[in-house]
């Protein structure tokens, strides 16, 4: 993911007496001479918070796990609220690089407000790393600081894409999307692989903001399509595969990690969303099925957060890992970590923790989750996973 | 019917300035104005007269492009300005002032004036924004302009107040000036002398004189008989959108058609 | 293209259900702006409130589950009353709290629109930071997210070839042609009503008739608000779920409606959800449901550039014409 | 219904306010030309020493000042001159501002990413552009009076953003990235020495545009609105801001005195189109990447509220709102997830007490204190369709 929802809600707030009521709480002081600081940039308070702060609790984890071995160098994580907007991103950012001089940066959380991000973290030379932002593009640009831990919307749209070809030999595919910087590509990419693959294919686009999507249900039934994949988030797919199915189409829907999530099943209402498939580069697995790391995890984070896992916080976790690792082998400047990064290698929670030379993770696992009841369990890799 | 007799007026100059042909205005099933002919000379003070809805404020509207003709010309220096917009009409040399004082309010009473005189500016957005001499020239020009209009009308000391603060009849003399800025050759006043008492009456009358004899043409519409007699040259009566009598002052005080308009007998029985 | 003809009665009924909700908020626009020349920007709020009222009262009496058939009509009914009361109470509040200090000070309308943009943030705020989280027990981040309640169970009324009916957008539809009727013929049979219509031609007369003015600004907000709390009551029923911007595009909408139809005008806007909803969707139908919006607006400039003044023309005074 | 006797505490308060503002605007208007000048230097210098370190600590503890004065700061403040072009001065209501400043950063974006042009040849390009654009969005719709105005221009705001998502060629919804920063002009550094270091400019390239440091972009951005200002109060004190002030007094009026009101009111929204545009090229510059959504409907209306909040019509108070507006919710972090609630609360609190703005024109003023911008009767800037205006010279 990600990049942010369609938002249209405020932009600007609020009042001079409160300004003056709330001055003078600036003023951070640095860590001592040996701590060192890592930021977490991401929407922590604004409309999409839900999906930003399961990572911000996975990276605050592994780092409160890495201070109680009581470390010589400690480390601080620090907040920085961009409420998933790049006009609020960039000036954060460069607070970070030039005042709270902090040593790496997890994050920002989305791609728009990477996008703008990034350049400044480029030329002020902080590693960061993010957990979530999968747009493709942000690989294209040669910058040396930048890295992800999740595969991108290229390498999920194909993913999911073979999975209806192969796992699901769908031959009629209608692909949706919202119109937005994450739902178009996304469902682009998933049109291109059907198609390679043999499939008839049609699309529609909706607006997320809008209630009515019976224009485009109308579309589908004329189309009567296998499968439906949706680019798009979980608060507008529910509502989708509810007006799809009050329509009468019947066909399986597909979606990607912006839809995974349970509020899918609740918008569609009962039984509607059951066997939709969501594919998403990320591993969610609170039952700890997937590996003794992530059983380890599982259970810290449940222990700590009285919370399931949920969406990123694993990925999360990985990227605070590799600075972790970084700081452990005696790096302390935004410098030298990112040098560490280059090298690191180690198995993380949610895929092995290597970078490529674009700073794209080499993993590329895709996996799929099926929607049962509420339930998302895991059904396995896009690759080799199949549903009756 | 309309034409009551070709009456050899005492003319000044004898060029007509102003010609309404047939004009005939309807609104939906309301006939305004219907068929009027009238002729306004070059120099002459003339009144237009009726009684209440006769049609005289739009023959106003009319002669300044407020309303379209349905039918007939308007004809003012020669040319047809009948369906021409409201602005070009003001340009080619038309002003009016307005029944209910329609100043710009919350502007000085010099701004108000200097709109006026702006009409025949040609500055446009570049000139304005990057203060360049003909618009500085223009400027200073429309200042002295509005100055000289408003010791003419007799309220220079008004200048930097609000047009909206301006005692009554400095505000009807304040839009006389206005009208003047645009240099018309033809000056339209509706009811000027409304809510004005003697003394003033006789000071605009006086105003109204001196602007005749800087050479413009004056076609006003006024309910006050003794005004009207005193300073007009010829004056025409509108009852029911239909010119019932034109001549001069002293004719028209006798016509017997006018004065059972004015006493409600119907003036077209016949 | 061809999905327009195949699709046809789909389209169209689906059109009709969105125009019919369109027009009953645009009501509380055309009767606010008739009265006061005000474009009350926070009345997608209003509706907001409505659909929330609605909820509230699904939970508060248990969700009930799978209603069809007359049950549901009456349930309806209910709900109709309930978003009724929610949105015309608060309009009455948002008008005694935003607007009524704004016209005592003869502020300039341009004032109101800001105060109305002040308020419809504030009450989506309000909603999503406070109210939702609490009402509903969720966890504070969440109050942003939508929130459902499913009740409804749908079924095809009138199935003829192609031509499906489904019993909820038969309701929608149905619902709403009612309300207008009787709204049209309070404004023209009731002394009140009469005091709108009065008050809406030339205030300053009517305060001379001796009508009282704040009464009649206060009637006008409840009556456009419980408009907006019935169409909150048929969406719910349409749609089952709501969110704290859930006014926002519909308000846009309703807003081009009502000036489409000719604001200040009761049946213009009728006319103008009707013709706007079939736009969509047939515009979404030709040109992809991306252009929804694009073509949306586009019509209603054309309109504009024909006839300055809306389909029926404006002003509450001629609603009988 | 102006209550006068009823003074409480607040009324008090809101007219010791409004008369100290009265005396301010008359020590103005009454101060000797150098004095004034000495102000404008004075001025200029704040404005220079602005971004300084210790400053900003105050002005802003969360985040980095440069670029907070820089965008949203001083973007709103251009946007809002810009708009005051429009809504104080022709009077015209216009809720899809957002689309001309979003035709200018698209400007910048396609034409720096994809023809390689110039920051400063696309700026000129791209005011041009967004002129011409204000003139075909003015030129069918300027005839609608008030409020029908209104619903367009939004819808206009909505179309050029939703068009943007849809086109392909500029990158749909994922915009455009990779647009260049403007070109240095001079790698000329600030001496490091006491007095600079002091202010905590030491040491600043003022005319290198790179990414971190957001001080040359601010005075940038400072340059246009200066530029922009000097504009528009050139226009407001010539023929064309005496036929705007006219034309929002009295339309009909205006047109019998002379004022072609249609080519004004064109004006009026190519030269705001103008200036947002210009603000878009700018923003983009600096922003690397642009996408649809950075140009949503609510930017129309925090900026619209910016100038009302501040005082339609005069350019101080203008600019004071725009600061207000894009400073507070950067300076309250601290609230957090209240900020909209609290800016739209006190929004609503403002018009209540003080619906003429903060710093009101004095011509506004007098028309907000006669009661002729009444709800019940009709607000200057917004009248009923042509054809009854044009009935009302009637008798």
């Amino acid at each position: 993911m990600r990049s942010r929802l369609i938002t249209v809600v405020g932009v600007v707030a609020a009042s001079a007496t409160l300004a003056l009521g709330a001055s003078a709480c600036g003023g951070n002081s640095k860590g001592g001479g040996d701590n060192v600081t890592i930021g977490f940039m991401g929407d922590l308070t604004g409309e999409n918070s839900g999906i930003v702060i399961p990572p911000k609790q996975g990276a605050q984890l592994a780092i409160d796990q890495y201070n109680a071995t009581n470390p010589k160098v400690k480390i601080t994580l620090k907040t920085y609220d961009s409420q998933g907007k790049g006009e609020q991103a960039v000036p954060l950012a460069k607070q970070a690089i030039t005042k709270d001089k902090i040593a790496g940066l997890i994050g920002p959380t989305f791609s728009s407000e990477s996008a703008q991000a990034d350049p400044v973290l480029e030329e002020g030379k902080l590693p960061n790393i993010s957990s979530s932002a999968t747009n493709a593009a942000l690989a294209t640009h040669g910058w040396k600081y930048w890295h992800r831990l999740i595969a991108n919307d290229n390498v999920q749209g194909a993913g999911i894409g073979e999975f209806i070809s192969n796992g699901l030999k769908a031959k009629k595919v209608f692909i949706i999307h919202d119109n937005s910087e994450y739902g178009k590509p996304l469902g682009e990419t998933v049109k291109a692989t059907v198609e390679k693959a043999g499939a008839q294919t049609s699309e529609d686009a909706i607006d997320p903001n809008g209630s009515d999507f019976s224009a485009t249900v109308n579309k589908v039934k004329a189309f009567a399509p296998d499968a439906i994949f949706f680019g798009g988030y979980y608060s507008a797919g529910g509502k989708l595969i509810k007006q799809l199915r009050e329509g009468g189409v019947k066909a399986r829907f597909l979606s990607g990690d912006g839809s995974l999530d349970q509020g899918l099943a609740k918008g569609a209402g009962g039984t509607n969303a059951d066997g939709s498939i969501i594919g998403c580069p990320c591993l969610i697995d609170p039952s700890g099925t997937a590996s003794a790391a992530s059983k380890k995890f599982a259970e810290d984070y449940k222990a700590k957060f009285h919370a399931d896992p949920a969406i990123y916080s694993a990925e999360g976790y990985d990227a605070a890992t590799a600075f972790i690792e970084a700081v452990k082998a005696g790096n302390t400047t935004p410098e030298k970590i990112n040098d560490f990064l280059t090298k690191v290698d180690k198995p993380g929670v949610s895929k092995e923790i290597k970078f490529q030379s674009n700073g794209e993770p080499t993993a590329t696992d895709v996996y799929v989750y099926e929607v049962k009841g509420t339930q998302l369990p895991l059904l396995g890799s896009a690759k080799n996973a199949t549903v009756k | 019917m309309s034409e009551t007799a070709a009456v050899p007026v005492e003319e000044r100059t004898g060029t007509p300035v102003l010609e309404l042909r047939e004009i005939t205005m309807r609104f939906g099933g309301v006939v305004a104005i219907n068929g009027l002919n009238l002729t306004i000379n070059e120099g002459e003070i003339f009144a237009l007269i009726g009684p209440n809805g006769a049609g005289k404020t739009t023959v106003f509207n009319v002669v300044t492009g407020v309303y379209r003709p349905t039918e007939g010309q308007v004809v003012f220096g020669g040319s047809r300005i009948d369906g021409k917009k409201r602005f070009q009409v003001t340009k080619r040399g038309v002003a009016r002032t307005f029944q209910n004082v329609r100043l710009f309010h919350n502007m000085s009473a010099l701004e108000n004036v200097m709109v006026g005189a702006d009409a025949h500016h040609r500055t446009g957005l570049a000139g304005a924004a990057l203060g360049l001499p003909w618009h500085r020239r223009e400027e200073r020009d429309g200042r002295v302009k509005a100055r000289e209009l408003m010791e003419f009308v007799g309220i220079a000391h008004r200048m930097e107040e609000t047009a909206k603060n301006l005692p009554y009849g400095d505000q009807r003399r304040l839009e006389i000036a206005r009208a003047l800025a645009t240099d018309p050759k033809l000056l339209l006043l509706d009811e000027p002398a409304a809510g004005m008492n003697p003394t003033e009456k006789e000071e605009l009358q006086g105003l109204i004189r001196r602007i005749r004899d800087t050479g413009r043409t004056v076609l006003l519409i006024e309910h006050d008989m003794s005004l009207i007699m005193g300073i007009s040259d010829r004056i025409a009566v509108l009852d029911f959108g239909q010119k019932i009598a034109e001549g001069l002052p002293a004719e028209i005080q006798n016509n017997q058609r006018v004065i059972d308009a004015y006493l409600g007998v119907p003036a077209d029985a016949s | 293209m061809n999905t327009l003809f195949s699709q046809f009665w789909p389209y169209t009924i689906d059109g009709l259900s969105l125009g019919a909700i369109y027009a009953l908020v645009a009501l509380g626009y055309t009767m606010v702006y008739g009265v006061l020349r005000l474009i009350n920007f926070a009345h997608s709020e209003i509706f907001m409130i409505g659909t929330f009222g609605v909820l509230g009262a699904l939970h508060l009496f248990g969700m009930p589950s799978n209603v069809g058939g007359f049950a549901l009509v009456g349930l309806v009914l209910a709900l109709a009353v309930v978003g009724g009361v929610a949105s015309g109470g608060s309009a009455v509040i948002l008008e005694y709290v935003a607007y009524r200090p704004l016209r005592r000070n003869n502020a300039s309308r341009l004032a109101a629109l800001i105060s109305a943009i002040g308020a419809s943030l504030f009450l989506q705020q309000l909603f999503a930071r406070l109210v939702i989280p609490q009402a509903f027990g969720l966890p504070k981040e969440k109050g942003a997210l939508p929130v459902q309640g499913h009740f409804v169970r749908r079924t095809d009324v009138i199935h003829i070839g192609g031509f499906e009916l489904s019993n909820d957008r038969l309701i929608v539809i149905v619902g709403a042609v009612l309300m207008m009727v009787l709204l049209d013929l309070f404004v023209n049979r009731t002394k009140l009503g009469r005091g709108i219509r009065a008050t809406a031609q030339d205030p300053e007369t009517a305060v001379l008739m001796g009508v009282n003015i704040d009464r009649i600004v206060t009637a006008t907000f409840a009556l456009g608000g419980a408009m907006a709390g019935v169409a909150a009551a048929l969406y719910m029923l349409r749609f089952e779920e709501t969110k704290f911007d859930v006014g926002f595009l519909l308000g846009i909408k309703a807003f081009t409606a009502a000036v489409l139809g000719g604001i200040g005008n009761l049946r213009g806007s009728l006319i103008g959800g009707i013709v706007l909803g079939l736009i969509e969707m047939y515009g979404s139908a030709v040109f992809g449901s991306e252009w929804q919006n694009v073509v949306a607006f586009s019509v209603l400039v054309l309109v504009l550039m024909f006839r300055p003044t809306g389909i029926l023309g404006e002003s509450l005074q001629q609603a009988r014409a | 219904m102006n209550d006068t006797t009823n003074r409480n505490p607040l009324t008090r308060l809101r007219d010791g306010y409004s008369s100290f503002s009265d005396s301010l605007h008359d020590r103005w208007a009454t101060a000797p030309r150098w004095a004034r000048w000495v102000v404008y230097l004075v001025l200029i210098v704040v404005a220079i020493i602005l971004p300084a370190d210790g400053i900003g600590s105050f002005m802003s503890p969360y985040t980095d000042w440069p670029t907070l004065l820089f965008f949203p700061i001083g973007g709103y403040i251009l946007l809002a001159i810009g708009l005051n072009v429009v809504v104080g001065q022709a009077g015209l209501l216009d809720l899809g501002y957002v689309a001309f400043f979003a035709i200018g950063g698209y400007a910048m974006a396609i034409f720096g990413t994809k023809m390689h042009m110039d920051f400063w040849e696309i700026l000129v390009v791209g005011v041009l552009l967004s002129a011409v654009s204000g003139i075909i969005l003015g030129a069918p719709t300027l005839r609608l009076r008030g409020d029908y105005l209104a619903i367009v221009t939004l819808g206009f705001g909505e179309i050029v953003r939703i068009v943007a998502q849809n086109t392909d060629y500029i990158g749909g919804p994922n915009g455009i990235g990779g647009i260049p920063h403007p070109p240095t002009l001079t790698e000329w550094t600030v001496p490091d020495n006491g007095f600079f270091d002091a202010i905590g400019l030491g040491g600043v390239q003022p005319f290198k545009y790179g990414a971190l440091d957001g001080k040359p972009y601010y005075y940038l951005m400072l340059l246009v609105i200066v530029l922009a200002i000097i504009f528009s109060k050139r226009l407001e004190n010539s023929r064309v801001g005496r036929a705007w002030a006219s034309i929002r007094e009295d339309e009909d009026a205006a047109e019998l005195m002379g004022v072609p009101t249609f080519k004004f009111k064109l004006a009026a929204f190519a030269i705001g189109a103008a200036i947002g545009g210009a603000g878009g090229v700018v923003y983009a510059s600096q922003a690397v990447s642009i996408i649809p959504n950075n140009f949503p409907f609510i930017l129309s209306a925090t900026i619209l509220a910016a100038v009302v909040l501040g005082g339609s019509g005069n350019l101080p108070g203008v600019m004071l709102g725009a600061f207000l507006v894009a400073w507070i919710p950067e300076r309250i972090r601290g609230l957090q997830e209240y900020r909209v609630l609290v800016f739209g609360g006190v929004l609503v609190l403002l018009m209540v007490f003080r619906p003429e703005g903060l710093l009101p024109s004095r011509r506004r003023k007098a028309e907000l204190a006669e009661g002729e911008g009444g709800m019940g009767g009709l607000g200057a800037e917004v009248g009923g369709p042509v054809t009854v205006a044009a009935g009302e010279v009637g008798e």
